[in-house]
């Protein structure tokens, strides 16, 4: 019973969305050639996307999937297109068989083997040579984040203001900054039991910590509103046409 | 080897030098008294440093024009720098010097439009001026300076070394948590829920359900989850209650799979473990959160633990839970969907607790020992921290220099 | 009654919300604008550039956040040609590459200005903070052809740009961790001016950096955006999306305090 | 052959590892020819991962279709997306893939209509289940979250231009709370943060933590 109003309610919004469409592209309000087919495409999605909202359905485990994979094309066309053919194509292969001006590169063999090392990951018998390339692509990202990572996010945050601001706001804000960064870091210290001065002080750590979970959560609603009224600005705007 | 327009231009030059003082407007430019030139310490080998006191004469239409060349006879005509002459001074020389670093390679390249990439190793000489308008003078002083490559940088022996104390201090703790894994950790206030929800699963009859968030085996968040999925796991098996496991990762679903297989085992119950319950919801964030949510309209388990690193499911995942009137449990390091596992879930891991939590569970010496070392370098930077500010207020700057960044 | 109103089916709930959105749309009314020191400095910072600087900006973000930080990106290409800024863009992000070539074409034409000489962008490149230290040491290693495959070297655009210390200005769009990284890999390790913009989301997680000026400003989501088109004086989308987003933050306070005051009667009543 | 599949992997690892590290402090024009290389081959490799994404994901969706897991249908989609961008992609608007990049081309079309709207919708639905969240689920429970949510209300239309006709005291109160509160707690958290991210750094180098080479032997 509950399952036939569902289907009825999915053929009756795909039949209103199709005559909205020919209404608007017989109307000339959408040009069908030049951009009105790829709004109504866009807006289909996006319509499709929301039909979540009502229930998991067909039409949006369709979109969805159909999304995933061409966001998967996307990325792997434009890898060739940026790294690969520029890198790697033009700088080794196409030097040894045409003449470019510019000898064939063959250092950049050395990464290119490694790149492709690591796609042997799926073979059962080879899988041991992908780890050479993660174990240079992890050794080389553990090393430079080491000292960087002390200079950009310790010592550069570490800042010593003095309690005595010229003026009485600034010094009670240089004293709560300081009070918060320590009590926040105490709240995550866990070699010592959470009693007496320490117990106290991460008690403070957590409300600042709350503070600031209040503060991303105001930040992420406004986040996803956002992203909304963005939709819904392109359904109104450039599909329906109803505000300029 | 000069060539016409540069004897030309020095012509000009030695015509202006024969004047050294000229009245601009009627006020009179009075170049720096001294000026030198040295090869920047701490560096690729390509920079020179300048520097020379203030002029009495700068002031806002008053430039500074330091000329460089490769010869000491040659004409100086490539400007190498030139900045009005109230900018540019020496930190903490109280507006009484001017300091510049430069690379008089790539400018006098760049001049000549020669565009060879070997560098060669020379001495290179600089002239000071100060010029107003069309008048000006020059320093007499001529100054030079051989630039060269460096094997260390000295502004940075802190970070230096900060990080060979952190080395020595990992490796000693994660050793010496080998030798003797009771390193104290603190009590973890969530981790007794655990028991309290899983009690009330067994008097309810109803299943627990256990969410990895979205990250791969790869990731740390989803380690520390599986192994305090290990340990849920064999309470479970004691309470004779039924465990659900619901991945969106294979590789993480079929490790879950072994941990609870172990432990049941190591529980003594073996035949309770149905490997069913550890399943594949989906492949894709959104019908992984349909699935999820479906088997918690449908099923209602008693408790769900949300452990791992989680995206944006986590709002619907918890808020449905929530619905159900489970008792939610949610340990996550992602920080941006904390707020609302704290607004939606019991108790809540924030952070670090989670390894925390998994190491005090596991007792593992790797995690333990690490863990204590990163509590040591915290407390090095909150003593830090107290005691700099303390002599920050008193005037006293000694600790900031210390931690100074490079 | 109040078990009834609690567990109130969510469809309605989601009306409202659509509601509270589509109609301060169609209404058309435009809210002021208030501006922030932390979009002034961006702002600022451009504004004082002189002409034929070059400005990079980073597009680090997908489609998924397209609806925060493409009216950003819109906002900020608009200054810099009005200054007649040089832009070179270039992405973290292989689903931003189409975004981004978008905005820095569609509104370079809208000021005359020439691929090449006045814009490039640079395209898409994998490893986030290995690009950064490569573009740090030279730009042409990192880059050597543009996004349609033309070489970067002798491009008019980038004259006197060797490495990232060149760029009088950085822009980061970001929607990921990326900003952290342009901090620690781009902007301490060699030393340009950062300036960035992100989603709300992590918004908040900026202020460190702000306070440690390893930051100079920052445009955290749609309000950051606006408040960047009032600045430059281009109301565009983003400033006509600040209605519905008050009438919308009006509603989820009205719902959390009223969902709050339920809770606690329903617990006295029990 | 465990010389091979484990020994070379840590070394790869530790000599990288302690050369990059060391490689900071040492300004010498050497070294800087050294992380110029090395970043480079760095992003040559990384550009390979795609592959590695683009198989789990397909070898995901053949192997519902194979077994024909619930809902294995929905799956065919994902070739069918990927198959019909990569064509176009390849196709290159009648360049084809060996010739630089064109515009405006198929391609283009099927990222701009399909990708982008799907991409930008799909996190928008969650705006709807935050505001059924507000009202059913986020509840003063504790006096933490009462703390938050007070904290989270202030932001919310202190960050609006409503806000300032609320109260003119509002944005004033969000700026401070963004500025001192929130910024003092989000730099411990920052500090700690990187302190972990460190210590597994270091541990990776030292062949302590190995999740990295995968399972096996």
């Amino acid at each position: 019973m509950k399952k036939s109003r569902d289907v009825y309610i999915l053929f009756s919004t795909l039949i209103l969305f199709f005559l909205v469409n020919i209404f608007y592209l017989s109307m000339g309000w959408l040009d069908f050639w030049g951009k009105g087919l790829g709004i109504v495409t866009g807006a289909a999605f996006t319509l499709a996307m929301y039909s979540f909202l009502y229930k998991d359905n067909p039409v949006f485990k369709i979109a969805e999937n159909l999304f995933v994979g061409v966001a998967m094309g996307y990325w792997i066309i434009i890898t060739w297109f940026n790294i690969l053919k520029p890198d790697v194509f033009e700088t080794i292969l196409v030097p040894i068989f045409k003449e470019t001006g510019t000898p064939p590169q063959f250092t950049i063999l050395i990464p290119t083997l490694l790149g492709m090392f690591m796609l042997l990951r799926f073979s059962k018998k080879l899988a041991w040579m992908s780890r050479w390339s993660f174990a240079f692509i992890v050794g080389l990202g553990s090393g430079i984040t080491i000292p960087n990572f002390i200079h950009a996010f310790i010592l550069k945050q570490l800042t010593f203001d003095s309690l005595i601001a010229p003026s009485i706001p600034v010094s009670i804000n240089n004293f709560l900054v300081l009070l918060g960064v320590v009590s926040v870091l105490i709240y995550f210290f866990f070699s010592v039991e959470h009693k007496g001065v320490v117990g106290g002080i991460s008690i403070i750590g957590v409300w600042f910590l709350m503070i600031a979970f209040g503060a991303s959560f105001g930040y992420t609603v406004m986040a996803r509103m956002s992203l909304l009224i963005g939709r819904i600005q392109f359904l109104i705007r450039d599909w329906l046409g109803l505000i300029q | 080897m000069y060539n016409l327009p540069n004897i030309l231009i020095s012509t000009v030059f030695v015509f202006f030098c024969a004047f050294p003082v000229f009245a601009a407007g009627g006020k009179t430019l009075i170049p720096p008294t001294d000026f030198e030139a040295y090869d920047t310490p701490s560096d690729n080998g390509k920079g020179v440093s300048l520097r020379w006191p203030a002029s009495p004469s700068e002031s806002i239409d008053t430039e500074y024009v330091v000329f460089v060349s490769r010869n000491i006879d040659a004409p100086f005509v490539t400007e190498a720098l030139r900045i009005n002459s109230q900018t540019m001074y020496e930190d903490n020389s109280d507006f009484k010097y001017h300091y510049a670093e430069i690379d008089p390679e790539n400018i006098l390249r760049k001049s000549s439009a020669q565009n060879n990439q070997i560098r060669k190793k020379e001495k290179y000489y600089f002239k000071l001026a100060i010029t107003s308008g069309s008048s000006i003078v020059e320093t007499g002083k001529l100054a030079s300076a051989l630039p060269k490559s460096d094997w260390f940088d000295w502004k940075k022996l802190n970070n230096f070394v900060l990080m060979i104390s952190f080395v020595a201090l990992v490796l000693f703790f994660i050793n010496h948590a080998r030798k003797s894994p009771n390193l104290f950790i603190r009590k973890i206030s969530g981790l007794d829920a655990i028991d309290e929800a899983l009690g009330r699963a067994t008097e309810m009859g109803k299943p627990a359900l256990f969410v990895h968030g979205l990250n791969g085996m790869g990731s740390i968040s989803t380690i520390a989850a599986v192994n305090i999925l290990g340990k849920i796991a064999f309470r479970i098996a004691e309470y004779d209650t039924t465990l659900k496991v619901a991945n969106i990762d294979p590789i993480v679903m079929s490790v879950s799979q072994e941990v609870v297989k172990e432990s049941y085992m190591e529980a003594g119950r073996p035949d309770a473990y149905v490997e069913d319950n550890i399943f594949l919801a989906a492949s894709e964030q959104f019908p992984y959160v349909a699935a999820v949510s479906g088997i918690m309209v449908r099923e209602k388990p008693a408790t769900n633990f949300f452990m791992g690193y989680f995206y944006a499911e986590s709002l619907i995942l918890a808020e449905t839970g929530a619905n159900t009137g489970a008792i939610q449990i949610a340990a996550t390091d992602s920080y941006t969907q904390l707020p609302f596992f704290i607004t939606t879930c019991d108790y809540t891991l924030i952070g670090e607790e989670l390894y925390a939590a998994s190491a005090y569970l596991s007792r593992e010496p790797l995690l333990l020992g690490s863990l204590r070392a990163q509590d040591i370098g915290k407390g090095i930077l909150i003593v830090a921290l107290v005691v700099g500010t303390i002599l920050t207020t008193l005037g006293v700057g000694f600790v900031s220099y210390l931690f100074m960044a490079g | 009654m109040i078990e009834r109103l609690i567990n109130l089916d969510r469809r309605i709930i989601f009306m409202f919300v659509a509601i509270a959105v589509t109609v301060p749309l169609l209404a058309k009314f435009n809210l002021p604008v208030r501006t922030t020191r932390d979009v002034e400095n961006i702002f600022n910072k451009i504004d004082s550039l002189p002409e034929n600087s070059h400005v990079l900006i980073a597009f680090d973000y997908d489609p998924a956040s397209k609806e925060e930080l493409q009216p950003m990106a819109e906002a900020l290409l608009h200054h810099c040609y009005q200054k007649d800024v040089k832009v070179i863009g270039m992405t973290l992000t292989p689903g931003g590459t189409g975004l981004a070539v978008s905005a820095i074409e569609n509104i370079g034409k809208q000021y005359d200005k020439t691929k090449g000489t006045d814009f490039v962008f640079l395209g898409y490149k994998t490893g986030v903070e290995l690009v950064m230290i490569n573009m740090g040491e030279n730009i042409y290693s990192a880059f050597p052809e543009d996004f349609q495959g033309n070489p970067t070297l002798n491009l008019p655009v980038l004259e006197g740009i060797d490495s990232l210390k060149d760029f009088d200005y950085v822009v980061d769009l970001a929607s990921g961790s990326s900003i952290e990284a342009w901090i620690a890999f781009g902007k301490e390790k060699y030393g340009f001016d950062l300036g960035a913009g992100c989603t709300a989301v992590i918004g908040p997680d900026m202020y460190p950096f702000l306070q440690s000026e390893q930051l100079n400003g920052l445009m955290s989501g749609l309000k950051g955006a606006a408040e960047y088109e009032t600045l430059i004086k281009q109301e565009s989308s983003a400033v006509a999306g600040m209605s519905p987003q008050s009438v919308v933050h009006i509603l989820v306070v009205l719902f959390v305090l009223f969902g709050n005051t339920m809770y606690f009667m329903s617990k006295r009543n029990r | 052959m465990n010389f091979l599949k484990r020994t070379i992997p840590l070394i790869i690892a530790f000599v990288m590892g302690v050369t990059m590290a060391l490689q900071y402090y040492v300004p010498h024009e050497v070294s800087q020819s050294l992380l110029k290389v090395v970043s480079r081959w760095g992003i040559t490799i990384g550009g390979f991962a795609v592959f590695l994404g683009a198989y789990s994901l397909f070898h995901l969706h053949l192997t519902k279709i194979k077994r024909k897991l619930p809902g294995w249908g929905y799956s065919t989609f994902v070739f069918l997306g990927a198959g019909i961008t990569i064509v176009f992609g390849l196709y290159n608007g009648g360049e084809f893939f060996w010739q630089d990049k064109q515009e405006g081309t198929m391609f283009e079309w099927i990222y701009f209509n399909v990708q982008v709207p799907a991409g930008a919708t799909m996190f928008s639905i969650l705006a709807f289940f935050m505001a059924s969240a507000a009202y059913r689920t986020f509840r003063a429970r504790t006096n933490e979250a009462t703390i938050l949510l007070i904290a989270a209300i202030i932001v919310m239309l202190g960050r609006v231009p409503i806000g300032t006709m609320i109260s003119q005291y509002l944005p004033i109160a969000a700026d401070w709370i963004m500025s001192v509160p929130n910024m003092a707690a989000k730099r411990g958290i920052l500090i700690g943060v990187s302190i972990g991210a460190i210590a597994t750094s270091l541990k990776i180098i030292f062949g302590i933590e190995r999740a990295y080479l995968g399972g096996g032997d």
